[in-house]
């Protein structure tokens, strides 16, 4: 699938190299890249019992808000982040990615779980669960447990948040993946 | 499945020992008197006692239960469908229990089977497993029977269109048969099978 | 509604309409396509609005789909679609061991594993004929007690999160933390535990362990009345909760509603005492049924939500007893390292902080059971909404959503 | 304001050069940058007071990483925001998607522009002052209606429908109790109406009387429920309607609207402190109307609206949402017959008072007196 960069006209995607590395347009995407990692808005995508350490990461102990990723909206349109959490079904696979798409660019997605990493318990005799949901979107981070404590999904967003940093405002995201299964 | 087939022929499951269930000798005795011929088969005791009914005579026989003063059978427990295709039959159960009737401190004793569920099975052929409806008696039947369609594609006659209810409406198959085979994908994602890739 | 429980002509239809933001347009046509034909062959009034609640909307708890034809707020028919998260339970008990198959009852209902794992051992002690010592039995009631407080409180919680109230939720997951820091240091998961083994459980609870659950109790019970003051005593949600998706007794037994949702209804049942499994027959406690004599009328949202904290207090009570009345000796009985129950089925079923869970088993003396089918007490429940649901405001559809406590792993399984 | 350029063309050589409406506009086009600057960032902090406040009732901390305590939290919000993608619904209405935020920010800032913030410091010191800002707060609901309808998704309608069921109801409790102080003040000009509140604390208009002080309460309520704020955030439940009238809006135009929404918040509560509250006076007999000296009078007048912007937060994050016909019947069957009271209460006191007294809120203070006595005892 493809993975442009939703930056626009602004987004420096387009400019030539000499260019890019102009004093403002570099403090340009500093401060873009800035506001991005500050400001993760997870959609609350729960699917399962992920979705319940999910919670319990937004709630009283763990406190997510503190990176202030805690702005959990109910809407795709004005989240940044989907947090897959729990089991991927093949008849919830196209919904998920019509949320996906619904998500404005840069969008980041974080597959919390052993089932959205790869079937997890289910990979061998689910029949209707999705071997991982790279299959259906690209993965910025792939939180491996079952289910994952609440502390990792706090090192899986600041894991984000560094990348972001890193990579510049340009969207992440793994390679398409239905190529990685292919060659399996 | 991987598991291979197992060629011994099919045994009815085996009786377990035990004093007879009341509640089963109960139900036993209204359906031989009110619908004579009805049962074909019973297990009277045990862990699971059972009547089996034949399924044209399911309906009456659901309805005499249910609205038998003494059993009260007011809930449709659990819908369950077992696949035997040793025997080429599809089995339907039914697992009724009562709110109304508490069971007495004697029963609740019982060491095999202090509950007092009452079990009704229905045998059909595996080619073409109809079996009539219960929604009418209890409502919640409904979602039970669409998954056993769903799931095993055993056919309830005489209710509303029958649907899928947790997979797909294209998916292949019906996945709890036997001899149900892992499709290679679905809608282009792959399902890898049970052996690995 | 017609007398018998048949939905006929007033049936919703469950239509779809392509363009909404959550509307099914952009899934597979074949998917639904029965639904389509439905809605083209009605005459729909134009005025009426048909929305898509889900699967990804917040107060459907997961990933439930509920179809609903609306006048203004006023639903007029509706449809839940379930099977989103439906992960094969059954099928995979039938292709892995027992032994194997525990965790995966651990996964239907991730808000009482606990209570799952010690119906699923139940049914295949009772297949194989394995005797529990006495301790285990104590561990077991103890931890399930333990596992439906927790539901409890959070399903309290949830529920103030779906009037719009945020606070409770959050409070109630300070003392879920400490329940779930409880079973962690016990089982090793917070969430998922995989404790109750076939023929007992994994690990004996040692005396620092009793200790931190008797402070664990004593903080649910010095935390109730602050819940209640938010939420049971409060005027905005009584308003909203009282009378509203009132199930009565007939209803809920036609559809087999179960757990605290049943007893809502007046229907004074509780399998830990009527039918009792493990050692429940030794504790004293009560079963709330009925009316609150608070607010409401028997059956509707606001009993439903008193009933389970009413049910967290019997819980601390049971716990207690049983921490008093703990024995000593062996927590797990000797096994072979591979489980071959003889041939034969079993039916069980235990009250678990949903309701009634149970599980019918069929082994023909193998090492993996010829059939498996679990009741989850959810599917049930979630299937009255089609009818109760009926004519309430869309505000009301999420309070009744909301009060019936579902779990979708369990619906789906 | 106007006093002021005068002062500084007087003042200055080269000013006075230029013609006078050419200075007048520019200075009026300097102020409302300023309002704009201010009230924007204004609002973005009150979102950092939201998070911290409602993390602090909740057993929890709140955004703390980003500057300190947090404090630049809603920088990193809008800078994301602002750098989003800006998706319109290939469905949707697009002029009317476009000009509904638009319009929502107008309500919510053009009604600063006769806000009093200090003796002084108005940038249109108007006669019909009260009367402008309800007036200009009420264009929202258009807004509001445009937004739920272009977008073109239920969730949204049903949420604009709410939205304009419950706006327009509750106009009408805020207007009557914002009447009932004009009836007190005999003025609608904000500035005379904080200035009359000067000297000791039962100056304050909140203080004049049981119907005044009901009508505080009423207008806070009421005001609370055009605000859209809990437990009256039907239009926007996010656990009924996913996000309610801006489920569609993305990016920039999203922000506009939740900066809307916390201007509005911040313009409600300056416009109680100045209404009820005694404006910028302090509760004693103090001239604050110097040249420095008001700069002391906004600082408290800041400090009555941080307050009730602290209230509506906490009343947000304590109760559970209303039902749409028990928010109808709140302030229909309670809300409207309470105002109407006393709105005629307080027309009786001022005529009894000036007949008896000679002094209008004396008869108020009076009957207050009695309910105090009667509450000690």
């Amino acid at each position: 699938m493809s993975r442009d960069t939703a930056d626009g006209p602004s987004g420096g995607a387009g400019l030539d190299p000499e260019l890019q590395q102009s004093v403002i347009l570099t403090k340009v995407e500093w401060v873009k890249d800035w506001g991005r990692r500050h400001a993760l808005w997870p959609m609350a995508f729960g699917l399962a019992c992920c979705a319940m350490e999910m919670m319990a990461t937004a709630a009283t102990k763990y406190d997510l808000d503190r990176f202030g990723a805690g702005v959990f909206r109910a809407s795709p349109r004005q989240s940044d982040l989907m947090i897959v959490a729990g089991t991927l079904s093949h008849k919830m696979a196209p919904r998920l990615r019509r949320l996906y798409e619904q998500m404005p660019d840069p969008k980041y997605v974080i597959a919390m779980g052993a089932c959205v990493v790869g079937g997890g318990p289910y990979s061998r005799f689910g029949y209707h669960v999705v071997q991982g949901v790279d299959l259906i979107v690209p993965v910025d981070v792939y939180l491996p447990g079952c289910p994952p404590r609440p502390e990792a999904l706090i090192d899986a967003i600041r894991k984000l948040q560094f990348r972001i940093e890193e990579r510049g405002g340009a969207t992440l995201g793994a390679p398409a993946a239905a190529g990685r299964r292919a060659s399996a | 499945m991987s598991e291979p087939k197992d060629k011994t022929p099919p045994a009815p499951p085996r009786p377990d020992v035990g004093e007879p269930d009341p509640v089963t000798a109960r139900a036993l005795a209204l359906l031989e008197r009110r619908a004579p011929g009805a049962v074909l088969a019973h297990e009277p005791g045990g862990r699971h006692p059972w009547l089996r009914v034949g399924a044209d005579r399911l309906r009456e026989a659901a309805r005499l239960l249910r609205d038998d003063p003494d059993l009260a059978l007011d809930c449709c427990h659990l819908i369950s469908g077992v696949d035997w295709p040793e025997t080429g039959e599809m089995e339907v159960l039914y697992h009724l229990v009562s709110y109304a009737r508490r069971p007495d401190a004697a029963y609740r004793r019982r060491p095999l089977k202090n509950d007092p569920f009452v079990c009704l099975r229905v045998r059909v052929p595996r080619d073409a497993p109809e079996v009539p409806t219960v929604m009418d008696l209890w409502t919640g039947a409904d979602w039970h029977e669409r998954e056993t369609y769903d799931l095993l594609g055993i056919r309830f006659t005489g209710r509303k269109e029958l649907h899928r209810i947790l997979l797909p409406e294209d998916w292949p198959g019906h996945p709890l048969r036997k001899d149900w085979e892992y499709p290679a994908d679905y809608h282009g994602v792959p399902i890898i099978p049970p052996e690995g890739l | 509604m017609s007398p018998g429980g048949v939905r006929g002509a007033a049936q919703g239809p469950g239509g779809l309409v392509p363009g909404g933001l959550y509307g099914g347009g952009g899934e597979p046509a074949a998917v639904e396509f029965h639904e389509r034909q439905e809605l083209v062959g009605r005459d729909l009034r134009t005025e009426e609005m048909v929305f898509n609640m889900g699967p990804q909307h917040p107060a459907t708890h997961g990933v439930l789909r509920v179809v609903i034809r609306t006048d203004g707020e006023v639903v007029r028919a509706l449809q839940p679609h379930v099977g989103n998260i439906h992960r094969c339970c059954e099928k995979i008990g039938e292709s892995v061991p027992y032994y194997q198959w525990l965790p995966y009852v651990d996964r239907m209902d991730y808000l009482g594993a606990m209570c799952n794992e010690h119906l699923a051992c139940m049914a295949i002690e009772r297949l194989a004929g394995i005797e529990v010592p006495e301790r285990a039995e104590y561990c077991r009631v103890i931890v399930a007690e333990v596992q439906r407080i927790l539901s409890h409180i959070f399903a309290v919680g949830v529920y103030g999160l779906d009037l719009g109230a945020f606070t409770p939720f959050l409070h109630q997951f300070r003392e879920r933390e400490r329940g779930l820091d409880l079973l962690d240091h016990l089982s090793g998961g917070r969430l998922l535990y995989h404790y109750v083994r076939i023929g007992g459980v994994k690990r004996d609870l040692s005396p620092e362990w009793l200790d931190e659950l008797r402070a664990f109790l004593d903080a649910v019970e010095r935390r109730l009345p602050e819940y209640n003051t938010l939420l049971l005593h409060n005027r905005i949600f009584q308003d909203r909760t009282a009378g509203v998706g009132v199930i009565d007794r007939d209803t809920a037994l036609r559809w087999g509603v179960t757990g605290p949702s049943l007893r809502a209804a007046d229907v004074d049942w509780d399998c830990r005492r009527d039918v009792p499994y493990s050692v429940y027959d030794r504790f004293d406690f009560e079963v709330p049924h009925g009316h609150s004599g608070i607010a409401g009328v028997v059956g509707d949202c606001f009993q439903r939500h008193w009933v389970r904290v009413r049910e967290v207090e019997e819980s601390l009570k049971i716990v207690r007893q049983a921490l008093a009345g703990l024995p000593e000796g062996p927590v797990l009985a000797n096994l072979p390292a591979s489980l071959r129950p003889p041939e034969g089925e079993v039916y069980v079923r235990a009250e678990n902080p949903r309701g009634e869970l149970a599980a019918y088993m069929v082994s023909r003396g193998k090492d993996t059971a010829y059939r498996i089918r679990c009741r989850g007490p959810s599917f049930s429940n979630i299937a009255v909404i089609t009818e109760v649901g009926e004519g309430t405001l869309i505000a009301d559809l999420v309070a009744l959503i909301g009060s019936l406590d579902i779990v979708l792993g369990e619906v789906d399984r | 304001m106007q006093q002021w350029l005068d002062d500084l063309i007087a003042g200055t050589a080269w000013l006075q050069a230029l013609p006078t409406g050419l200075v007048y506009t520019i200075g009026i086009l300097v102020a409302c940058k300023l309002i704009l600057l201010f009230s924007s960032l204004l609002a973005g902090e009150v979102v950092w007071l939201e998070r911290r406040v409602s993390g602090r009732m909740q057993a929890r901390i709140g955004p703390n990483r980003v500057g300190p305590q947090g404090l630049l939290q809603f920088l990193a919000d809008g800078v994301k925001l602002l750098s989003k993608e800006d998706v319109i619904p290939a469905t949707a209405d697009r002029p009317v998607f476009v000009l509904a935020p638009i319009l929502v920010y107008l309500g919510a800032f053009a009604a600063f522009c006769v806000i009093p913030f200090g003796y002084g410091l108005v940038a249109a010191d108007m006669n019909v002052g009260l009367f402008l800002v309800l007036a200009i707060t009420s264009i929202e609901v258009v807004g509001v209606i445009m937004a739920g309808w272009a977008s073109n998704s239920k969730w949204a309608v049903l949420g604009a429908m709410r939205e304009v069921a419950q706006m327009i109801s509750y106009e009408l409790p805020l207007g009557l109790s914002a009447l009932a102080i004009a009836l007190l003040a005999g003025t609608l000009n904000l500035t005379d109406i904080a200035l009359q509140q000067e000297g000791w604390l039962w100056n304050w208009y909140v203080f004049r009387g049981p119907f005044a002080f009901a009508a505080f309460f009423l207008f806070f309520t009421a005001a609370l429920a055009s605000l859209k704020r809990a437990p009256f955030d039907l239009p926007e439940a996010e656990s009924e309607l996913v996000a309610g009238f801006h489920t569609e809006y993305t990016g920039f135009r999203f922000a506009i609207f939740f900066l809307a929404e916390y201007s509005a918040m911040i313009l409600f509560s300056m416009l109680a402190a100045v209404l009820f509250l005694g404006g910028w006076s302090p509760g004693f007999p103090v001239d604050l109307t110097g040249p420095a000296a008001r700069w002391i009078g906004f600082g408290i007048l800041f400090a009555k609206t941080a307050f009730l912007l602290f209230v509506m937060i906490w009343v947000r994050w304590s109760l559970p949402r209303f039902r749409i016909d028990k928010v109808m019947y709140l302030c229909y069957k309670v809300l409207l017959p309470l105002s109407v009271v006393c709105v005629l209460g307080l027309s009786l006191q001022v005529l009894l008072g000036e007949v008896l007294w000679g002094d209008q809120s004396a008869f108020g203070r009076w009957l207050m007196g009695l309910g105090v006595h009667g509450g000690i005892r």
